[in-house]
């Protein structure tokens, strides 16, 4: 539906006193860790800054806290909504309980959620994607790339979303060659969220799971993941970053290591949402982000997935064609 | 109590016996020392006050002490003895006053000041850590080093030393824990003679002794004395006192009254100088013993966690009316004994009757609820909530009970007004029922225990050490009220080391010895002496052996 | 009467010598940053006193309360019950998972959902109180490990296939929604607050009640401060040292259910591990002794804590983070307990001087007072 | 001689130690705990080889054991150094959690691991200090202040982070940029000499070879020099002068204080050096991490606190419940359900072992229940292949519960531990 057709400049019943840009109050209220957490908030900071780029934006970010509660965020909703903040931005499926309580107080006030699509309200729009998909991607890549056979996958808390993760990647890589062990682990459970930010258990998973016989390994596991990386440069194995393109952010001695990263475009879909809504073109229900709309893709910044790369395609086209479907629960 | 008391300069030696009311004729010392040279002196304590909030613990103290003197300090609970002695040791400043140690003026910031002149002191309580050992505790302060490590040999070397050359009998290396209180009061006086001190203070150190072990105590102090050491000894047992000391300083309300020479005054008028008042004496009257048994013991043997028997085959018959007093060095199964029958330590074999019904499988409550009154010997740790106010501590143990209770509440009202009745009754000295135990004197809570125990007429009591630490005042009060109870018919199991008190208060008088009963007694015509060496295994009592 | 007066003046006193200096420090770290003491602080007040906020601070606070008093039964017997954020979490997901199961006339079944939460709770505080009076093991550590296994067990039971729900459009997993019979309405008593009040703010109060009564008036609450007072002296005085421990953990812990109910019966109406709040438990320790363990100490604790969560939100809209107020929250409770404890001593002191004046020194010093005890 | 000695003969009884000794020794001595050392080996192994969940005694387990166990051993650590002079700190974790941030501050800014120490010692200090101040200075309950300075450490390091790494390359209020590390010391040839050993799968003998690899390939110096604290902590406070005095604070102030032991002073040393401590397990988690992350300690103070508990307030006991806790850490971490499941072999076996020693002590009752408890953990083991894998992270709290419950508790802490002192109080 809403694809990358950005209304460049004022667009229809400009009111702008700037010529080109128009202004708009964006709200963006974020999940626990906020902006910085060079994670996913960081992702949705960027999808605000790309909209920058087109509009006059003035923004208003706030912030979760771990531990609060349902309530708390509704007031977090709230003070954006009263301070005139319209669209509204909720980064993270956590705000989708408070959102239901806040959106029909504020009938005229656009609202967007990430990684939820349960709101039928007229003034709500879901904006999720198809991690499985991007997973699907990379679980090829690893399948390609290891050598002896097996592949690890850590999850940074089982919840539901991450579990999206592993689905994918499991599926990707036994298309490519069943024989293949994929070995799954997860550092938490829910309501345990530590498991995204431990890197020293992720690195000890890590090189367990090298140690095991793992030539790859591939991450969902927030900022858990930085371990990850460690471990696959001290054993010259492979890893797989997750969200962004972590082989841009990687250290010099970790980027060789990086085969690829399952691309979640929540920039893009808050760069799209924040400029489709200037543009009048809000939309209540939801929008999927996947492989077909380029919401979710693989990187490939690192050069060593080149040999990789023609199989990786044929996949991908295969499940935007509709020929594969993949699993979202494993 | 004595208005209009006249204060008095203890030095020169008072010429004016009449100062202390009920005038007796009371020969003052005669200071020998006084002709020699001043360095003869080895402590001067100069018009000393200290003040507490609210209250003038010593007030315009004068106390002069010979180098090789055992100079005792006596007075009534809170007149403020320790306070001075804590002066003295630096532990607090005066706000008035001079000390002169050695000739030498003084002003101590710390207990670490008072050490390095060569003073040290022995608390009424013990500040001893359970958890080290004897070694450890003896030398923390003052450890010998190698290198800056703990130089264990040297200093059991030392320890040893002393502990032979002055016949202390110490085990550097046992935990603290696992001794008796003997053992702890020679561990707290060797802890002195390891720094070398030359002044020595003993705070009420045989308050918990037995006879024997105050001699033992008292051969030590004159084998120091022969050494040139100098010490401060402060004592509620008067006769202790004349026996030990070379002169005697009296302490009244703060101040000093007079320096006395103990051979050439009594118990009674020290008692007079104290307290203004009669030394009492333990004693009862006719024999208010019945055939009723009212608490009977069968065969009751309790055993330690290690698996002893510490408690061995005890058989103990104690009917209305009766005392039956319980002889015994501390340690030897006394303790457990009275814990068995509270029912706080499981019981092995035997069984235990009140009013012929077996209570043996009891609990604590059930025992107290069926009239079991109980006072403990640590009165602090066992008998009080320290920081609850004393009309809670009226129901303390009696928490079924009215008129504590009404059903399910706690009646506040009624216990409230019981406590005002027990504060009357008992002389509890206080302020109100609403401040805390803690604030009380030692005398003062246990005579509140005393009479809390002694409430709705229960029908045994087991009194453990009911008048330690007590002044002579406070002691013939609760004596009287166990004369009372006992003439009312209460059977009661009476555990002292205080000798007198027991062969003065009981009717029967049981001798106990590593958990046995080893002898009966006739309280009538035991000496202490005798009774002291029956409780050491020394020899059975000829006089009144029954079984 | 006039003594209790002057009791609660004094804390009164402490209070506001506590928030000064709270406001002084944070104001110190403000002023480092460049930011306006002055303005935030006001700020903050405007917007915590606005009716939204009063209304997320009383919410906040009911369970902030509850979570403090289970911990302060605990504390009044000398036990450390760390472990009531294990405790309330299985009880709201065990409570949650039975409340959409059964269904029972409504009255009935809230009451049901409330019980099954208290009796989980103190089957799992009680777990506590087993091995500490069988194997001696520390309530320290048994509450810290429980807490963890806690999370374990809840993600086992949370499974699709046990008691758990996969929403088809949301990336969560809940329990079968609680139905409109077995919830608890709010009530309005913030006008204008956009909201209503946790309908169980009623069983907080109620709980406040009970505490204080049971252990003030009652004989069990006798022998429960005493125990905490003194186990040796307790023991001598008859009370089954044992029992009492086990009696007060399953108390404890039950208290600890309730903490999720409000949430639950009046707002969620399902149990997920993700959303559901979660560290209830630690915050409820510290307000608990920030409230010195005492039913009304407690409420003004709970709604001091909520007061700074909530006006803190203001701080991001202002562009000063927000962790600020962690520092202050923190300054807080130092500081509060700091005056408590200053006061304290000079009451002792107080104390002392009228207990010796009535005395009538130096005529009886024997009798006089002070309140510490000689070691 | 003393007439009580003989007459009292709960004066002598239950004596324990060499003379040489200055505390009473545990129960075990150096010879028992090398046997049980041993026999636990083999125990390990031959339950390795039966299950053929190799990463029980791999060498890698060895690293990870360290590396998991060295930061709750530290907290822990210092927690011990602070009880021990009779002062509460449940703020471990606020300590930590400054030690990460502090640690990973300057071991970026200076490009130096080692300068990551000093930063550990610096931000575990001030936690310590304002615990010193609080507890020792005004009296205030300890267990409020360390719940206050765990927020306090929480907001601060947050707040700190945004003004120290936002603009760092890749770091922000929630993570710092890489920061270098300490790398691992390896013994030469080591590697490939042990390593082939280990692949044989012999008994026992490749379990050792594990163990040796692990121990020779893994370490960094910062894992070596934060163990050597334990003999240290152990040294200084159970054969130093300066150590008698300050344990002697926690059993009896009054009692120090009457000897002239300045109580306070020994007091604020022991918490700061607690806090010190902390911040070095917190240092050295960002170290091992190679980042500081917010929220990286995960509770790791708290389990420090248990671990000392466990060990009953002494360093050997609380280095045995640390590596008790990394070590299962590093089992479900390194092998997952698969490995986890092995242990409950292990578990029944080591219950069997508890069980006949109790019944050769001829104590039945719990001699009885060790065994059931054999019985029942083996049938749990043959009738499953795998445990729920929600539980799996959680084994290393279950174990330690389980530990705790078998093994009877004859605790003893501190005597004075969190009684507020105040100066003159015991006068
Ligand atoms: N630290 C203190 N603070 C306040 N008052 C005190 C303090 N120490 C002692 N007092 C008061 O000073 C008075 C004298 O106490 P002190 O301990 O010197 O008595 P004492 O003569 O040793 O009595 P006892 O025979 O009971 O040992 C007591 O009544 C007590 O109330
Ligand atoms: N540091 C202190 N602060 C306040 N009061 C004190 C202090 N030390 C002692 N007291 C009080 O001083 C009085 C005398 O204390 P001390 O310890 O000498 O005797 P006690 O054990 O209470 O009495 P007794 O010797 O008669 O049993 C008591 O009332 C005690 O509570
Ligand atoms: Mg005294
Ligand atoms: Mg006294």
């Amino acid at each position: 539906s809403s694809s990358k057709n950005n209304s460049s400049g004022g667009g229809g019943g400009g009111t702008g006193s700037t010529p080109a840009k128009k202004t708009v109050k964006v709200g963006l209220a974020y999940d626990v860790g906020g902006r910085g957490d060079k994670s996913f908030n960081d992702l949705a900071a960027a999808g605000l800054e790309k909209a920058k780029a087109d509009l006059n934006i003035q923004t208003k970010e706030l912030s979760a806290v771990q531990g609060e509660s349902d309530q708390q965020k509704a007031d977090r909703l709230t003070l954006l909504a009263t301070a005139g903040y319209n669209p509204i931005v909720a980064i993270g499926f956590a705000y989708a309980g408070s959102l239901a309580k806040v959106a029909p107080k504020f009938p005229n006030i656009h609202f967007g959620i990430i990684d939820d699509n349960s709101s039928k309200l007229p003034n709500v729009e879901g904006l999720v994607f198809a991690e499985n998909e991007s997973s699907f991607l990379v679980g090829v890549a690893a399948a390609q790339a290891t050598k002896k056979k097996n592949v690890g996958f850590i999850g940074g808390v089982q919840t539901p979303l991450i579990q999206k993760f592993q689905a994918g990647y499991a599926a990707g890589v036994k298309a490519v060659d069943p024989s293949i062990k994929v070995q799954v682990a997860y550092i938490s459970q829910a309501p345990d969220f530590s498991g995204f930010n431990d890197p020293a258990k992720a690195k000890v998973i890590a090189e367990g799971m090298y140690d095991g016989g793992a030539d790859v390994v591939y991450h969902a596991a927030g900022g858990s993941g930085s371990g990850l990386f460690q471990a696959a440069a001290a054993k010259k194995a492979l890893a797989i970053g997750v969200d962004s393109d972590q082989y841009q952010t990687a250290t010099a001695d970790q980027k060789p290591y990086i085969l690829t990263s399952a691309l979640k475009g929540v920039d893009t879909a808050v760069d799209n949402f924040i400029k489709d809504d200037a543009a009048g073109k809000f939309k209540a229900g939801s929008v999927r982000f996947d492989l077909k709309a380029g919401g979710v893709g693989y990187a490939t910044s690192n050069p060593i997935i080149d040999p990789y790369k023609a199989k990786i395609e044929d996949f991908k086209a295969k499940i935007i064609a509709g020929t594969i479907t993949v699993p979202t629960t494993p | 109590m004595l208005p209009g008391l006249v204060f008095t300069e203890s030095l020169p030696p008072l010429s004016d016996p009449a100062a202390a009311p009920g005038a007796c004729a009371i020969a003052v010392a005669t200071h020998s020392a006084e002709t020699e040279l001043p360095t003869a002196v080895a402590v001067e304590l100069h018009g000393i006050t200290k003040r507490f909030p609210g209250v003038v613990a010593n007030h315009d103290i004068d106390i002069t002490v010979q180098r090789g003197h055992v100079h005792a300090i006596v007075g009534e609970n809170g007149a403020g003895k320790s306070t001075l002695m804590k002066t003295l040791y630096g532990m607090h400043k005066p706000d008035e006053g001079t000390i002169t140690v050695n000739g030498k003026p003084v002003s101590f910031s710390s207990p670490a000041d008072a050490i390095a002149v060569g003073i040290g002191m022995v608390h009424q309580h013990f500040m001893l850590a359970d958890n080290l050992t004897v070694l450890e505790n003896i030398v923390l302060g003052a450890e010998p080093t190698r290198g800056g490590v703990l130089d264990g040999r040297a200093a059991r070397r030392k320890i040893r030393e002393i502990s032979d050359s002055y016949g202390l009998g110490i085990d550097p290396d046992v935990l603290v824990e696992e001794l008796g209180v003997g053992d702890r009061q020679r561990v707290e006086i060797c802890k002195v003679l390891f720094r070398g001190a030359r002044i020595l203070i003993l705070d009420e150190p045989t308050a918990v002794l037995v006879p024997q072990e105050v001699d033992e105590l008292f051969g030590n102090l004159r084998e120091l004395k022969s050494e040139g050491l100098t010490v401060l000894f402060i004592s509620h047992k008067l006769d202790e006192v004349l026996s030990v000391a070379d002169e005697i300083t009296v302490i009244r309300r703060g101040t000093t009254v007079q320096t006395v020479d103990p051979k050439s005054v009594t118990a009674r008028q020290l008692a007079q100088l104290m307290v203004g008042s009669e030394l009492p004496i333990p004693e009862l009257r006719e024999s208010t013993v019945t055939e009723t048994a009212e608490l009977v013991v069968e065969n009751l043997t309790v055993r330690s966690t290690g698996g002893r028997a510490v408690v061995d085959d005890v058989s103990l018959v104690i009917h209305q009316g009766e005392i039956v007093g319980l002889a015994g060095v501390e340690g030897n199964g006394q303790a457990e004994l009275v814990e068995a029958i509270m029912g706080m330590l499981p019981i092995e074999s035997g069984r235990i009757t009140l009013g012929g019904t077996d209570i043996g499988g009891w609990h604590t409550r059930e025992r107290r609820e069926n009239g079991v009154g109980y006072i403990p010997e640590d009165r602090q740790r066992h008998g009080l909530l320290l920081e609850a106010p004393l009309w809670e501590n009226r129901i303390l143990g009696h928490q079924t009970e009215r008129p504590n209770v009404r059903g399910f509440w706690i009646d506040r009202g009624a216990a409230k007004k019981d406590t005002r009745r027990i504060v009357d009754e008992f002389d509890v000295r206080t302020p109100g029922i609403t401040v805390p135990a803690a604030s009380l004197s030692g005398g003062n809570q246990q005579k509140l225990i005393v009479g809390r125990e002694m409430s709705g007429t229960p029908k045994v009591l087991i009194a453990s050490h009911p008048t330690r630490g007590v002044d002579v005042g406070a002691q013939a009060a609760i004596w009287e009220h166990l004369r009372n109870a006992r003439a009312a018919g209460l059977a009661v199991l009476l555990i002292s080391a205080d000798l007198d008190e027991l062969i003065g208060m009981s009717d029967t008088l049981k001798v106990i010895l590593r958990g046995r009963l080893v002898s009966e007694v006739d309280p009538r015509n035991v000496t202490s002496e005798e009774l002291g060496a029956a409780m050491t295994g020394a020899g059975p009592v000829s006089s009144g052996e029954a079984s | 009467m006039r003594e209790r007066l002057s009791r609660l003046l004094l804390n009164v006193f402490a209070a506001v010598i506590a928030a000064a200096f709270a406001a002084g420090i944070t104001s110190i770290i403000l002023a480092v940053r460049g930011d306006s003491p002055t303005f935030v602080i006001s700020q903050m007040w405007t917007y915590g006193t606005t009716p939204s906020s009063e209304l997320t601070i009383l919410n906040s606070a009911t369970v902030y309360y509850l979570s403090a008093i289970a911990v302060a039964i605990g504390f009044r017997m000398n036990l450390f019950n760390i472990g009531v954020d294990g405790q309330y979490r299985l009880a709201a997901m065990l409570a949650a998972a039975f409340g959409g199961a059964v269904s029972l006339p409504n009255g009935v079944r809230q009451v049901a959902i409330i019980l099954v939460a208290m009796l989980v709770g103190a089957s799992w505080a009680g777990l506590v109180a087993l091995l500490k009076v069988t194997r001696g093991v520390s309530e320290v550590i048994s509450t810290i490990m429980l807490n963890f296994i806690a999370t374990g067990l809840i993600a086992y039971l949370m499974r699709p296939s046990i008691l758990g729900r996969r929403s088809a459009v949301a990336n969560d997993v809940t329990t079968t929604p609680i139905p409109k019979s077995g919830q608890v309405g709010g009530l309005d008593l913030i006008p204008k607050a956009g909201g209503k009040v946790y309908g169980l703010i009623v069983l907080a109060v109620i709980v406040g009640v009970l505490f204080h009564v049971v252990v003030n008036r009652t004989r069990f609450g006798f022998d429960l401060r005493a125990t905490g007072q003194s186990a040796s002296a307790a023991a001598a005085s008859g009370v089954n040292v044992k029992k009492m421990i086990v009696a007060t953990l399953l108390l404890s812990g039950a208290c600890a259910g309730l903490v999720g109910m409000p949430a639950l019966l009046g707002d969620s109406h399902a149990y997920s591990s993700i959303t559901f709040q979660t560290g209830l438990g630690f915050t409820g320790i510290a307000i608990a002794l920030l409230g010195r363990n005492n039913p009304v100490g407690i409420a003004f604790a709970a709604i001091l804590w909520a007061f700074l969560d909530q006006s803190a939100q203001i701080l991001d809209l202002n562009g000063i983070p927000k962790e600020i107020v962690q520092i202050t929250q923190g300054v807080v409770v130092l500081s509060v307990v700091v005056a408590y404890e200053l006061v304290r001593r000079w009451a002792l002191a107080h104390q002392q001087r009228v207990v010796g004046g009535a005395l009538a020194p130096p005529s009886d010093p024997a009798a006089a007072t002070p309140a510490q005890v000689t070691a | 001689m003393s007439i009580q000695n003989p007459l009292a003969p709960d004066a002598t009884a239950g004596r324990t130690g060499p003379p040489g000794d200055l505390e009473r020794t545990g129960r075990f001595g150096t010879a028992q705990f090398i046997l049980i050392g041993l026999g636990g080996l083999i125990l390990l192994s031959f339950v390795r080889a039966v299950t053929g969940a190799s990463p029980l005694t791999a060498g890698g387990t060895v690293g990870a054991t360290v590396a998991l166990a060295v930061p709750i051993g530290l907290a822990g650590l210092g927690g011990l150094w602070s009880e021990r002079s009779g002062v509460v700190n449940i703020g471990l974790e606020g300590m930590m959690i400054l030690g990460t941030f502090f640690g990973a501050d300057f071991a970026y800014f200076s490009h130096s691991p080692w300068m990551g120490i000093l930063g550990g010692v610096l931000g575990g200090l001030i936690g310590g200090l304002v615990h010193a101040v609080a507890t020792i200075t005004f009296g205030v309950d300890q267990i409020v202040s360390g719940v206050a300075i765990t927020i306090l450490a929480t907001g601060l390091a947050r707040y700190l982070a945004g003004v120290f790494f936002t603009g760092q390359g890749g770091g922000g209020p929630t993570q710092s940029p890489s920061i270098p590390q300490f790398q691992a010391l390896k013994v030469p040839g080591a590697e490939s000499f042990f390593g082939k050993i280990e692949a044989h799968h012999w008994l026992v003998v490749s379990d050792v070879a594990g163990l040796l690899r692990g121990l020779t390939t893994t370490l960094t110096p910062f894992t070596i020099l934060m163990i050597l604290l334990f003999p240290l902590t152990w040294f200084l406070l159970w054969r130093t002068a300066f150590g008698l005095r300050l344990r002697s604070c926690g059993e009896n102030p009054a009692a120090a204080e009457s000897l002239g032991v300045p109580v306070y002073r020994m007091k604020y040393i022991a918490v700061m050096v607690s806090g010190v401590l902390a911040g070095l397990g917190g240092a050295f988690l960002a170290d091992f991490a190679g980042i500081y992350r917010e929220g990286q300690t995960g509770g790791r103070g708290f389990i420090g606190l248990a671990a000392m508990i466990f060990g009953n307030w002494r360093p050997g006991g609380l280095a045995a419940g640390a590596g008790l806790f990394g070590y299962t850490d590093a089992v479900q971490s390194r092998g997952q359900a698969k490995s986890v499941h092995a242990l409950l072999l292990l578990v029944a076996l080591l219950l069997v072992a508890v069980g006949g020693y109790l019944l050769w002590r001829r104590r039945l009752r719990p001699a009885i229940a060790g065994l059931v408890g054999a019985v029942l953990v083996f049938i749990w083991y043959s009738v499953t292949n795998d445990i729920p894998v929600e539980f799996v992270p959680y084994t290393p709290y279950i174990i330690t519960l389980l530990v705790l419950a078998v093994a009877s508790q004859r605790l003893r802490m501190p005597a004075a531990d969190g009684i507020p002192w105040r100066k003159g109080q015991g006068s």
